[in-house]
């Protein structure tokens, strides 16, 4: 399902964290949003999956229109994210956490599940089975009785992604999933990030890490100080003089010419 | 592991718990001690204490020792059935004294019966003795006598319309309901029904409503604690001057030392405890006042209260049944305790009978009045 | 008229010692994001050590100082041997912590002093002032004047001086404030000090009017929280604003409503508000940040 | 800033509960609700195996009362990491439906069943609003909503019969026993009634953490943010957990009402609503396990500390605060943790 964002914004106090950003994520494809420390990248995200609330603008999908819809109906419309500072759940397992992310499709109800009745150990059952077959995708599998909180950051990233996907999401939201990460796993989170994608869902990302984004992006959005100053292909971006001056820099520009290249 | 630990606790519950099988006869209590109702409780443990410290060096019941066992149930139902409970089972007493509270008084109540064992409570509400319960009896006047004997008074100086400020707590409000349920067959009318909240600090807006009450003639304030205190300050600041009542519920020095100079000329029903040495010669309590407000103040360097008076009328009631008896088997102490006869107790004259538990009529009220800082007897 | 009169005067002198109160709360909170149930029995403290004092002979004038010094002593305490070594335990634990401490605080002052209700004379003696058809005791003014005071102290104190702003500073982030030269150490034992104070300063005001007896400093923490939650955790404008509107909302329920339910009327109000508010009235919103 | 999160760091639900169902393979064969059922009911028996008279059974009855109510906040400060200051006003309202009942002619059994619907559907509506609330306001919230009950409790004098309270007429356990030819006494018979009842309430519990409505709370403990962004709906969740933990309370308190045959409103009151969390909290909030050691210890010690008389309430608190700064996570976890380390 495709994601249309068209021209978003909140403000807090007066100062305007995101402003009339607008632009669309197609299945199939990773669509990358870059930008300097503060530019409102992550602000983008929290407005998009409804833990803010949207002072202006619209979010589709598929054309419906789901604008201001608290996050868990964003979750049941196939939405699903990871964060940058964490948010997983310290003292559950990882099994546990990544079960947790099966919540939509457990057909069980509350008397079911005070009972201990059939239905909630069945669904119980099936979940564990789901989680088992992410975490073996995010390369976690060993770890699944490991609780959370006796994780490594980079784990912990890869341990959200396991959790987002059990979902059944068509849109993966995925913040910096890439931090923290050494060169090794980096790579394993960018082949992951791209066999998603392949799969047909809609893949947005945050990442600072440049030749990541080169690599992988189908679609780039560069915001700035809350604005879109940029969009395009990796190509375009790259060469946009006015990305290398506000984001980019010299560095950068080179770090990338290097992805593209290397 | 923890099946130890629990083992554990237990027997350590159980080291703690067992009484020492010393004295020959062990009487129980179970008072309010700390907690809201600790001004009950507190001289009522004092009392029972001196007394039996007393009894022991005077020999004992019938030569022999008397070992009291106190718990404090901090007016807590739950805390004083367990209580009572750990006074019969594990403790062994003869009888038991307390429940400083209703509520404490009729939580404990039916395991008295189950156990067949006398119980003396020293709550005030009717319903501990009304209906009687066999095992059960008690020493404070009700609080239906003193709105009795309140109204009584009332009527005699040809007055009918009477305000309530009640407290809110068990004491107030159980007195409450009785001076309206008597109100009609007293020939008093209740014009005007306010309460507080038993530690407010500030009654005046209750009090102005009262006073602003049409053809009010009479304020009466059923509550116990340092409410009233606060109501007499309040009712001296607005200047008010209608004929006002407190109950027996602050019959003590320690009020007047609270209310000050607003108390002077207010009235109440009290025991003659407050009266020590206005008592008539030949008055049957005039000893008892004196024996205890003397051995009480040498104890503890402070004047006893009406409710210490209620402890010590039930611990002379329960050693007089026990000499009587002439044997510490529990159900022949009930017995002889419900023979009692002309009693002469610090609270009043007590006559048992198995359908009156409480054994005192109205005369055991004395309506008092507060002059020149001090208790005097209104004349009837 | 002089009705609503009386039950205004009625109602600002209960809200003014509830508003001290929620005042020692906000304080604390304000250093070290802990609100102190045992903030109650700071009152008591201040109350019964006057009055012991009082009744031995000493001046008023002597014995509502050193009553005070006497609640500043226990604060400090309370935060050494409690609070500090507790760390940055969870909200639950603390509540608890605190609640112990004035279970502890009660039972020792049952054993220092005793279970007698007490009270002195008012400051200013107790013949009442008459106002427009009302009256109004001495001391009611003597406990308006003292939160209006501390109010104003807290606001000067934590806004313009170095140590109100290092307490300030603390509390919002102590690691920072550490890093940036500020004894967070001392600013916490300040802040319980002070918050003792004057919490042991509303008990010397009040014991006239209120009397005091070893027991009922819970009855006091409940009322001090209410009125700090309504007006806003860690604002000192709340915990006036909060004090005195339960105070009103209480007198005025009693004397136009039903005395039976002035207590009731204060909590259903706290509970609208933070149905509207969920801040109470002055708090910052806060923004969760993900 | 400190104070305004709603998780309460707990102990880990998995790890307490690893510790203490022990065995994992007898878990996994019958499950962990019947197992923990098992548990308790041996402990039951053990105690009646060593109590020597009806006093202990008296102490007894009250540990698996308070059990079965601190159960409750386990559910819903454990799981979900929400503090209620006022859940003795729900277990009230199971006292006092159970007490007030058979004066208007609805028997017993009728009466108790309708005080737990009539707790659980307050909470039902009151939660949803409630339950925004976050840190202190949320314990503000749920105080005031315990003190309305307890004031309509000791007001309405007709009903209740006022703050002296009010008698309870109606059931004996011991008639239970006798319909199956068991002869009791009362205290016994309460005894287990109560066991039993808070062995359900524990297995219940446990298969409720176990469950995807129980992950589902756990996981708004952890991460209100997250879970939504899982499709959890929190507000939902959370007022589920509200009404259980109610539900559980309201049992408690009309089971209570019975065995004493008097309540009065005190039940309702703020201490007791402080003494249910402080239970369950000491224990360990995170698991049943912590609600049976913080009720057993919490229940037990002021019959020890009798012996300390004048000084009775200095040894408590002072044992509240030592216990909570030394054992954050409570007993249970702190002991557990100690025992993992020693065998590893």
């Amino acid at each position: 399902m495709s994601l249309e964002i068209d021209g978003i914004g909140i403000a807090f106090g007066g100062i305007k964290a995101v402003d009339g950003v607008s632009f669309t994520a197609k299945p199939g494809e990773v669509t990358s949003i870059i930008g300097p420390n503060g530019a409102g990248k992550t602000t983008l995200f929290n407005l998009v999956s409804g833990v803010y609330r949207a002072s202006s603008g619209t979010v589709r999908i598929d054309g419906r229109d789901v604008t201001g819809l608290p996050a868990h109906e964003l979750a049941r419309c196939g939405m699903a994210r990871t964060f940058q500072n964490l948010q997983v759940f310290p003292q559950m397992t990882a099994l546990d956490n990544v079960m947790t992310g099966c919540h939509m499709q457990e057909k069980s109800n509350l008397l079911a599940d005070l009972l201990g009745l059939g239905p909630a150990r069945r669904a119980t059952a099936r979940s564990r089975d789901a989680a088992m077959a992410a975490l073996a995708r995010a390369g976690l599998a060993d770890l699944a009785h490991r609780p959370a909180s006796e994780m490594s950051y980079g784990q912990l990233k890869r341990l959200e992604i396991a959790r987002a996907l059990v979902t059944g999401c068509t849109i993966l939201l995925l913040d910096e999933p890439a931090a923290g990460c050494n060169a090794v796993e980096t790579r394993e989170v960018d082949d992951l990030i791209h066999a998603i994608a392949e799969e047909g869902k809609t893949v947005v990302l945050i990442e600072h890490d440049m030749r990541m984004v080169m690599r992988i992006s189908s679609h780039i959005v560069v915001l700035d100080q809350g604005r879109k100053i940029a969009e395009g292909g990796p190509e375009e971006i790259r060469t946009n003089s006015q990305v290398i001056a506000a984001y980019l820099g010299v560095h950068g520009a080179a770090e990338a010419e290097a992805a593209a290249h290397g | 592991m923890r099946r130890q630990a629990v083992a554990a606790g237990v027997s350590a519950l159980a080291i703690l718990t067992a009484a020492p099988a010393i004295a020959e006869i062990r009487i129980g209590a179970s008072l309010a001690i700390t907690g809201p109702a600790a001004f009950l409780g507190d001289p009522e443990a004092k009392t029972l204490e001196m007394l039996v410290e007393e009894l022991n060096a005077n020999g004992g019941i019938n030569g022999e020792e008397v070992e009291l066992i106190v718990y404090d149930d901090g007016a807590d139902p739950n805390k004083a059935r367990t209580f009572a409970t750990r006074l019969i089972e594990e403790d062994e007493v003869v009888a038991v004294i307390g429940g400083s509270s209703t509520g404490a008084t009729m939580a404990m109540a039916p395991l008295f019966a189950d156990y067949e064992i006398p119980f003396i409570s020293l709550a005030g509400a009717v319903v501990i003795v009304d209906p009687v319960q066999e095992f059960v009896f008690k020493t404070p006047h009700t609080d239906r006598m003193a709105c009795e004997k309140i109204f009584a008074d009332i009527t005699a100086r040809g007055l009918s319309k009477v305000g309530l400020i009640s407290g809110t707590d068990g004491f107030g409000a159980s007195m409450r309901e009785q001076c309206l349920d008597v109100a009609e067959a007293s020939g008093v009318e209740i014009v005007a029904d306010e309460s507080y909240g038993a530690t407010d600090s500030d009654m005046t807006p209750q009090l102005t409503n009262i006073a602003a009450t049409d053809g009010i003639e009479a304020i009466v304030n059923p509550g116990f604690g340092q409410g009233p205190a606060v109501v007499t300050r309040n009712y001296a600041q607005l200047g008010l001057e209608l004929p006002f009542y407190q109950s027996h519920g602050v019959a003590s020095d320690a009020f007047l030392d609270l209310a000050g100079e607003a108390a002077e000329g207010l009235r109440l029903p009290a025991t003659p405890l407050l009266i020590p040495d206005q008592l008539a010669e030949d008055d049957p309590q005039r000893q008892p006042v004196q024996d205890y407000i003397a051995a009480y103040e040498e104890k503890y360097g402070e004047k006893p209260s009406t409710f210490g008076g209620y402890a010590y009328d039930a611990f002379h009631l329960l050693v007089d049944a026990i000499e009587r008896a002439g044997s510490t088997d529990p159900v022949e102490i009930r017995d002889a305790l419900e023979a009692t006869e002309g009693h002469a107790g610090v609270t009043g004259v007590y006559s048992f009978t198995p359908e009156d538990h409480m054994g005192l009529d109205l005369s055991a009220f004395r309506i008092l009045k507060v002059a020149d800082g001090g208790w005097k007897p209104v004349e009837e | 008229m002089s009705e609503l009169l009386q039950f205004l005067i009625s109602g600002i002198t209960v809200g003014a010692i509830y508003a001290a109160i929620a005042l020692g709360f906000t304080l604390i909170y304000n250093a070290s994001g802990v609100v102190n149930f045992a903030q109650g029995e700071f009152v008591v403290i201040g109350g019964m050590t006057a009055a012991a004092l009082i009744g031995a002979g000493v001046p008023v004038w002597i014995a509502a100082p050193l009553a005070v010094i006497a609640g500043m002593l226990v604060g400090v305490l309370l935060y050494r041997l409690a609070i500090r070594p507790a760390g940055q335990a969870p909200l639950v634990s603390l509540i608890i912590i605190t609640i112990g401490a004035s279970i502890f605080l009660r039972g020792a002052m049952q054993a220092v002093f005793d279970k007698q209700i007490h009270r002195y004379d008012g400051f200013s003696g107790d013949a009442p002032l008459r106002v427009g058809g009302a009256t109004i005791l001495p001391q009611s003014l003597w406990i308006i004047g003292g939160s209006v005071a501390v109010f104003a102290f807290l606001a000067w104190f934590l806004n313009r001086t170095r140590a109100g702003r290092g307490i300030r500073a603390t509390a919002s982030n102590r690691m920072a404030a550490a890093l940036v030269g500020i004894n967070t150490g001392r600013a916490m034992n300040l802040s319980f000090a002070l918050s003792a104070a004057i919490g042991a300063l509303a008990g010397v005001l009040a014991t006239p009017v209120t009397f005091t007896s070893y027991d009922v400093g819970v009855l006091m923490a409940l009322k001090g929280f209410s009125a700090t939650m309504l007006g806003g955790v860690g604002s000192p404008l709340g915990a006036l604003a909060g004090g005195l509107l339960i105070g009103l909302i209480e007198a005025l329920t009693a004397g136009y409503i039903s005395s039976d339910y002035k207590d009731a009327s204060a909590f259903i109000v706290i509970l609208l508000v933070l149905f509207l508010r969920p801040q109470g009235l002055f708090g910052a919103r806060i923004m969760e940040r993900v | 800033m400190a104070g305004q999160g709603t998780t309460v760091a707990t102990a880990p639900v998995e790890t307490a509960r690893r510790a203490h169902v022990g065995n994992g393979k007898a878990r996994a064969l019958i499950g962990p609700g019947l197992c923990t059922f098992l548990i308790f009911a041996v402990l039951v028996a053990l105690g009646a195996l060593i109590f020597p008279s009806s006093y202990f059974y008296r102490v007894g009855t009250l540990v698996w009362i308070n059990t079965l109510a601190v159960t409750g906040i386990v559910v819903l400060l454990g799981y979900v990491g929400l503090v209620s200051l006022g859940h003795a006003g729900f277990f009230a309202i199971g006292a006092y439906a159970t007490a007030i009942g058979p004066n208007y002619g609805i028997p017993s059994p009728l009466a108790m069943a309708g005080g737990v619907a009539l707790a659980g559907l307050l909470a039902l509506v009151v939660g949803r609003p409630i339950l925004r609330l976050s840190g202190y306001y949320l314990a503000i919230a749920t105080l005031g909503l315990g003190m309305l009950i307890w004031m309509v409790l000791s007001k309405e004098a007709w009903l209740t019969g006022g703050p002296d309270g009010m008698t309870v007429s109606g059931m004996n356990a011991r008639n239970l026993f006798k319909l199956v030819g068991l002869k009791l006494k009362s205290a016994e018979a309460w005894y287990w009634v109560a066991g039993f009842v808070a062995a359900i309430g524990a297995a219940i519990a446990v298969n409720l953490a176990n469950s995807p409505s129980g992950r589902a709370l756990r996981a708004i403990h952890d991460s209100d943010v997250a879970a939504r962004s899982l499709g959890i709906d929190v507000a939902r969740a959370k007022s589920r957990a509200f009404v259980i933990s109610a539900i559980y309370a309201a049992v408690a308190g009309a089971l209570l009402a019975l065995a004493n045959g008097y309540i009065t409103p005190e039940t309702g009151g703020f201490m007791h609503s402080v003494e249910m969390v402080t239970m369950a909290v000491l224990g360990g909030a995170a698991s049943v396990f912590g609600a049976l050691v913080g009720a057993l210890i919490l229940t037990a010690l002021p019959q020890l500390l009798t012996v300390f008389a004048d000084y009775e309430h200095m040894v408590l608190g002072a044992i509240m605060v030592v216990t909570m700064i030394a054992m954050r996570r409570g007993l249970v976890p702190f002991i557990a943790d100690l025992w993992n380390r020693r065998k590893s």
